[in-house]
């Protein structure tokens, strides 16, 4: 298992309850992978889950990227900037 | 080049005569603006967030890929972040060339990308005290 | 609606003021600005001159008919006559529409009209103190 | 023959020499013919002549719009405004 941060907007966070939180996750989990270990702790997060982008280190990634001890990982909903 | 997230009132006035310049003969400023209404849905006031290191990381990327695509002289673009009530700026887009077909393609552009690629979410409150986070699945709002 | 032709400076913030509104999310500001080189040409400065009374119905009719074609709140055109110096505003055309796409191609579109169907012409002067006036045969310059 | 009053702008206002001038055609001119007349009197005109737009008491007209008594026609080169 590794510790990572997560963090959460919008209305991401305010499902969960809170901005960040630190997680355990097992060693080489990707996004996708974490997607699922949310839901089940969040299961009204599956909907914005499944169009949600995710950041690693304030880097977009992808569905398959590996995810790293000590990373900071942000749960992006869609955006409505603008 | 200049990029911003604020919480202050954006001075458009401001950009433009950062953009203007004497070798451009266009300047194209775009001003997203708070709309009371959407639909039939009253909108007391909206509240923006954003993941700020990232969002400025991809306006910048988004700058610079529209200086790639048209000879853009001068561009800023602010984005204002929490508490707006209708008729207040949200986003203020400008950009200046040489003329104006360039000028007006980039400016849009740079307003489409802004849309899609930029972590910024906005709230909106109505005036019952009902409030709901904008998270468009399908298409973006405008 | 205000249409203007001026000898004025062209104060493009209370264009915005005046188009700004509750009901719509977008203005698009445009200024078309004298700029110091043409190719390889230097100009000193441009001298503007209309047909005022057609000039003015020509506005008028174009602003008329983007609201037929456009979701257009407010429209506002002014047009700076006599002497102008590189950087100065010469037009500037302001609309706000409910979304985006609407007041970009609605802006561009009275751009795009004015350079056609409006008597005013221009005189460039050069730094040699040559000058000419400006009658595309073919196409409008931008 | 009728009187109308020639406004001219711009480059064909310098290349008549005033802006303004009476002038006698044959009746029921229209504004083709007018523009001949033009060319006759002040040949230079001929080229922006072959270009120009006509307006006839402050409103746009073709060429074969026909002329009458007492009219302000306007002589408008290609336009550079904006």
């Amino acid at each position: 298992m590794i510790k990572i941060k997560m963090f959460f907007f919008a209305g991401a966070r305010e499902l969960v309850g809170q901005g960040c939180l630190e997680l355990e996750i097992p060693l080489s989990s990707n996004i996708a992978e974490l997607k699922k270990i949310l839901i089940t702790k969040h299961p009204k997060l599956e909907s914005l889950a499944n169009n949600a982008a995710f950041a690693v280190n304030e880097i977009f990634v992808t569905q398959d990227h590996i995810i790293l001890a000590e990373d900071s990982v942000a749960f992006l909903p869609p955006f409505s900037g603008g | 080049m200049k990029i911003q997230l604020t919480q202050k009132a954006i001075d458009h006035q401001k950009m433009v005569e950062n953009c203007r310049s004497k070798v451009t003969g266009a300047i194209v400023l775009f001003l997203g603006t708070v709309r009371e209404l959407t639909g039939n849905e009253k909108t007391l006031f909206l509240e923006y967030e954003a993941f700020a290191p990232l969002a400025e990381k991809s306006l910048q990327e988004i700058a610079l890929e529209s200086k790639k695509m048209w000879p853009i002289h001068q561009v800023e673009i602010i984005h204002k972040l929490g508490k707006l009530e209708p008729g207040e700026t949200s986003i203020a887009v400008c950009v200046s060339c040489p003329h104006r077909a360039e000028a007006f393609a980039a400016c849009e552009h740079i307003m489409n990308r802004i849309k899609k690629m930029v972590p910024i979410w906005k709230k909106e409150t109505n005036p019952e005290g009902g409030s709901n986070w904008v998270h468009p699945i399908s298409k973006p709002t405008s």
